[in-house]
């Protein structure tokens, strides 16, 4: 279907997607699982306090082996294999929090942080106001999300949007091996909980990661590729997709200009705002439903900020309106860069 | 000041499972419980394991080929699934988790059918699913409410407690021993026995939640939640299918006649992995696999029947030969599953679907339409 | 700290939110609260399969008794005084809404809504979808929400954004007490399920309701006050708030129109659009935070549809991105009409 | 077929709650458990029962005022309350409800300072609360979980389980008979007797979930749960501070020791209203009511103390004028709240305040100037 096959096999994104590595000191060639596995033993070996917990996690590694060989080094009472309850784990999370540690808490899938629901929003994002400030809970929340991976259903969900509405959390997500590194570690060095998404359809993907490097600002969107006709504004699993789609937007003579937020909670719209000034066009990708999805807060923040400079209006690619659907049609559901090409079309066209 | 009120770590005859029959083959007395078929009842139960084992074995060896996405193997389970569903009668319900699939096929599921969800052609649902089944869940523990709201209904409907026994119904919803951490397990049992509902929790405590053993859930024996709630719990040998079936018969005939909720524990395991995309070697030991192998479920019941003379090689060449038609049927059926299409979605949301959803199937049927111009 | 106090003490608002009765028969001049009642009255009279379900709403008629003297009517098996847990009431109506029952659950407030997260956004919102239409969940759930009850916390959130969000479900609002009426009963009548969210600082405000008229359809918004200069959009407790503005904005010569959205999935996005051509100017006002509120969902809408007849950004007049504040503040907290009105002086200076 | 296995709703001895003082005001011997204080200690819990009292009294009063927005009283629960907080010792945790204003009492919060939330001029946290003592909860049951993880916070601070005793600590949570209904707390039961954390699951079953008896949400005695879950459930008479306590200490003991999880069920009585805004002669009757006014848990202990000795009218005296001072105290404490400045809350999101917040609060300061400018 895709009319750009070539330009998804050949994959010229890649290059562009990874973050260069600064240094050739500590460079090394992982990907994002094994990235997100190297980020959590720095944390467990530089904080005494850094709890990992979850279903599964322990002996397994997780079912996606973000945790592995994790136990062995930091024993049972670091690297906890909870019973089978996601508001218990969030829950007792919140007490360990309030007692001096710092839980890590890996929600198996996307489709499973429901049952969490409550102890996410009236609980964890809440007990520092709840107690002006005496308490705070500094907790991650990494959650494998999004689909493309041809599961079942509740295993292709993009909750972001629940999370990124409710004050009090932080919602985050890195799209490359690299981010993936540090971003893990300055969430769990965060003094506020963060949920941390981690794109599925990525973790195998490969990139340098530069372990010695320091830190970015956590909060901040990166510009992956600069550009000056629209700017396409994605997170996470999308950002791949973008930078595929400027790639070969850059063959018929277009400058996409190509943001990976990193930030869902609190947004870098600063930065956004800049780009959209520039370029006059913006565009929102995500695999997320439409109605309500993080595109629609951009979109309203943009116009409103942006009003006199938008040549177009801001448009939006997503997953359409419909729960995750079967993964035979998973492709057709998703945004492809077919699909981020043909909104540039419609927003070149204003 | 010390003592020990209410402690209940401490084993009780309870503790150990309803047998009737024995890994060798040798069937048992129980001062409760007996089983009331006859061998040809039984040689029944044994061609619907057998048959079970193979749907489940074809399965796997389609995921293994690339054709289904996932398999989540009944390999183990079999006199749990067989036995408690052939004590199933209309109108009772079935609310099932997702590797029920000898249950499904007890209730005339169309195996084929099943792979549909696996496949990624569909959802938890198939064409060949009676009324009284329900779809596959996978929010671990979410339909143990549904079906305790389920026999709720029978209870409005008046099918509990009629002289009539024909006219009583029950529901039996099937879940893990990792369920039972859940919170939506212990509300179901909550309101069950707050509602004297008519319900048959049947845990299949199959030793693992995925790579976490059943002491990861609970230090006392699971069958014993249902006494903290006020309803009876029972622990059976889920790999001996007389007792299953005659334990499931009690609870439901119990449930049916209003005497409120019963948590059956199926004492059996999974030999094979959680799902086909699990590695159990990385958690569990051969020798703890070698020893439950000797307990299999078909093998004991299999040893009895020959033992019996109620079986004999032509019935189990035939048996064979059923089970390859079945596993035929299932490699075409699964590769002759209709390819869904997307655009067929939008009208599965809702009863009415609403203008959005109208315009952006429209939207999506026009982009695709400009690809087949563009060629 | 209001400027239009005399506005409100006046309350010429209150005739403009009301609905014209359309013939004497049957017209009552009732509360929110008594409307609800009698709506709930009429669906369970007119259909044995309507059962009424959640905590307290039997023999004390529900701590707003909305469901007051139903029990005594209907008995106990149809008004059901539910164990206190509200995965659990709304997972055992799933089960009733299978087996041929209609369902329709009271969450006590707003803020207790969360526990049941994931029995409405995985199975709810999803049966139908999940079994291919096979099986349905016709089933109601009405949430008291929003704030300026003077309350403790969890008593005053809005949560209509995470529902809008979810597809699947559908969310409506009622403003005044003859929409409470025949909605509850549209509501309860649909197949799909909706979530009923009830305004409950507006429970004892009275208005007239003809209990014989004919229902209207339950996902059209209404114009409540036609208008050429702006539109203001709102739905529940917030539109009597516009109404309050668009009284006090005629004193200085502007024109407002206001729309009550009544329902907020599906969106009656077409009568939006159609107000906002015509006046160029759209305002949305909701007491949830801003941050993917259902502004922002308008916005991204509003901007993509009317492009070129905006002459203004759509703006937004919203909770602030806090967790509900100690009542003591919370009237700061609110949208009131001097924050609309200076919404609207915003709006037209572009 | 039909047997009872584990049909646990008939009655059984531990049914009837421990009690060590009747309403009458006798002590009671029990074979377990005794009360280890002297008169003097049980003077001491006397003046926190009637103190505690007199802050619900007063708090009511000042709602009925208009002072306050709600308070959820606490009458007929001082024993439950008192005869628990007493046994509580540092380094213990009290993870509290919303009723708990007895307990806070005894864990040194200063009364005024509860009365913010119910004033509306805080949240749930207050000045002088300790570090030992949480914030109050209004989800229900959600408390019960943070309780758990507190505990196991304490196991890996090697804080369980010490020679020591002095070194070892456990958590109390509170919680209602309706809170049981909840999954959080159930999944806490699970968690806590999974980890065998040091958790004392403390439940006032005051008979009353709003206008819900407690059959609606338990045909059992909810100190049978704990033993589903394995671990030990008692019942005590809730008004009978002696009891309370004894039981209450052997609780945090075993607890400390690294024994788990235990469950207390205080058997006593709501008298008041669920809170200010409730009307309870909508659903229960006054004899009911009078019923339980005769096991009062202060008149029982003053009965035993004055025929004891240990208290006179010089001492009574002392106490009324204590508590008139405190309750005068309370009221011009609440009056003098200070009022909360909506401009401070956007500090309180998080511990470093992002960018949005901080341009909010900006444009909210202005836009309030904006007024002043304009008189
Ligand atoms: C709410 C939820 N959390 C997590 C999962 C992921 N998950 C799928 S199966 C499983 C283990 C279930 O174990 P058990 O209940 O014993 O059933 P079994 O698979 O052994 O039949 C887990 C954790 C899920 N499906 N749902
Ligand atoms: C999750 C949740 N659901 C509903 C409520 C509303 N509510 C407040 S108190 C209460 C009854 C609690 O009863 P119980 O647990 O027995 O405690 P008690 O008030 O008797 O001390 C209810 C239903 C709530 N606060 N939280
Ligand atoms: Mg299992
Ligand atoms: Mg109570």
């Amino acid at each position: 279907m895709s009319m750009h096959e070539t330009a998804i096999g050949t994959d010229p994104a890649a290059s562009a997607i990874e973050v260069p590595a600064a240094s050739a000191t500590g460079v090394q060639r992982l990907t994002m699982a094994k990235a997100l596995n190297a980020g959590l033993r720095e944390a467990l070996s530089g904080d005494d306090k850094v709890l990992l917990y979850g279903e599964d996690i322990g002996a397994l590694g997780g079912v996606f082996r973000i945790t592995e060989g994790l136990q062995a080094t930091f024993g049972t009472d670091r690297v906890i294999d909870s019973p089978l309850a996601e508001s218990g784990i969030v829950g007792t999370a919140v007490g360990l929090a309030l007692r001096g540690y710092r839980p890590v808490v890996e929600i198996q899938f996307d489709g499973f942080v429901y049952p969490a629901f409550d102890q996410i929003v009236s609980q964890v994002s809440r007990l520092r106001f709840r107690t002006h400030g005496a308490l705070g809970v500094p907790m991650v929340i990494r959650i494998p999300y999004g689909g493309g991976i041809g599961a079942i259903e509740h295993h292709s969900e993009s909750p972001e949007a629940y999370f990124a509405h409710t004050p009090g959390l932080k919602v985050v997500t890195c799209s490359n091996p690299s981010d993936a590194y540090w971003m893990i570690q300055q969430a769990i060095a965060d003094d506020d909980p963060v949920v941390f998404l981690e794109p599925k359809r990525r973790y195998q993907e490969k990139g340098e990661v530069d372990v010695s490097a320091p830190p970015l600002p956590l909060y901040a969107s990166r510009t992956v590729k600069p550009g000056t006709d629209a700017t396409l504004l994605s997170y996470g699993p999308m950002v791949r997709t973008c930078v595929q789609a400027a790639v070969a937007a850059a063959d018929e003579g277009r400058n996409l200009e190509v943001i990976d937020l990193r930030s869902l909670s609190p947004l870098d719209d600063a930065a956004v705002f800049a780009s959209v000034r520039r370029t006059g066009r913006a565009i929102v990708v995500h695999e997320a439903v439409g109605t309500l999805g993080i595109g629609a807060e951009l979109a309203a923040r943009i116009q409103a900020e942006c009003f006199y400079e938008l040549q177009a209006p801001v448009l939006r690619v997503t997953g359409y309106d419909l729960p995750y659907p079967p993964s035979r049609v998973e492709e057709g559901y998703l945004p492809d860069l077919d699909r981020v090409l043909d909104a540039v079309d419609r927003s070149l066209a204003y | 000041m010390t003592q020990s009120a209410g402690n209940n770590r401490e084993p009780s005859v309870a503790d150990v499972p309803i047998q009737l029959l024995d890994p060798s083959g040798r069937r048992l007395d129980h001062p409760d419980f007996h089983y009331d078929g006859t061998d040809a009842d039984l040689a029944a139960s044994l061609r619907d394991m057998v048959l079970a084992r193979r749907i489940d074995a074809e399965a796997t060896a389609l995921q293994r080929k690339g054709e289904l996405g996932l398999w989540p193997p009944l390999l183990g389970q079999e006199a749990a699934q067989i036995g408690s569903a052939r004590a199933v009668r209309d109108p009772d319900l079935v609310v099932p988790s997702y590797r029920e699939h000898g249950v499904a096929w007890c209730r005339g599921v169309d195996p084929v059918d099943l792979l549909t969800t696996f496949r990624g052609t569909g959802m938890t649902d198939w064409p060949s699913r009676p009324d009284t089944f329900y779809p596959y869940a996978f929010v671990i523990g979410s339909q143990t409410l549904h079906a305790v709201g389920m026999a709720m209904a029978q209870q409005r409907d008046g099918a509990v407690g009629n002289d009539d026994p024909d006219a009583n119904g029950a529901v039996i919803v099937y879940f893990g021993d990792g369920a039972t951490s859940q919170g939506d397990v212990n509300e179901a049992f909550g309101f069950a026995a707050a509602t004297s509902a008519p319900v048959v929790f049947f845990c299949q405590n199959n030793q693992w939640a995925i790579s976490e053993p059943a002491i990861v859930q609970s230090r006392v024996p699971l069958y014993r939640r249902a006494a903290g709630f006020g309803f009876p719990g029972v622990r059976v040998d889920g790999n001996d299918v007389l007792a299953v079936q005659a334990v499931t018969e009690w609870a439901l005939d119990l449930a049916r006649r209003g005497g409120g909720p019963v948590l059956v524990e199926a004492f059996t395991y999974r030999m094979g992995a959680h799902t086909t995309s699990d590695d159990p070697t990385k958690y569990r030991t051969s020798d703890e696999v070698a020893e439950w192998r000797a307990k299999d479920p078909i093998d004991r019941l299999r040893a009895y029947l020959t033992a019996a003379g109620a079986i004999d090689d032509a019935w189990e060449a035939a048996l064979v030969a059923e089970a390859d038609a079945l596993a035929a049927r299932l490699r075409d059926g699964c590769v002759s599953l209709p390819e869904p299409d997307l655009a067929d979605f939008w009208d599965l949301v809702y009863a009415n679907t609403p203008d959005l959803l109208v315009r952006q199937r429209e939207e999506f049927l026009a982009y695709e339409a400009s690809f087949e111009e563009a060629r």
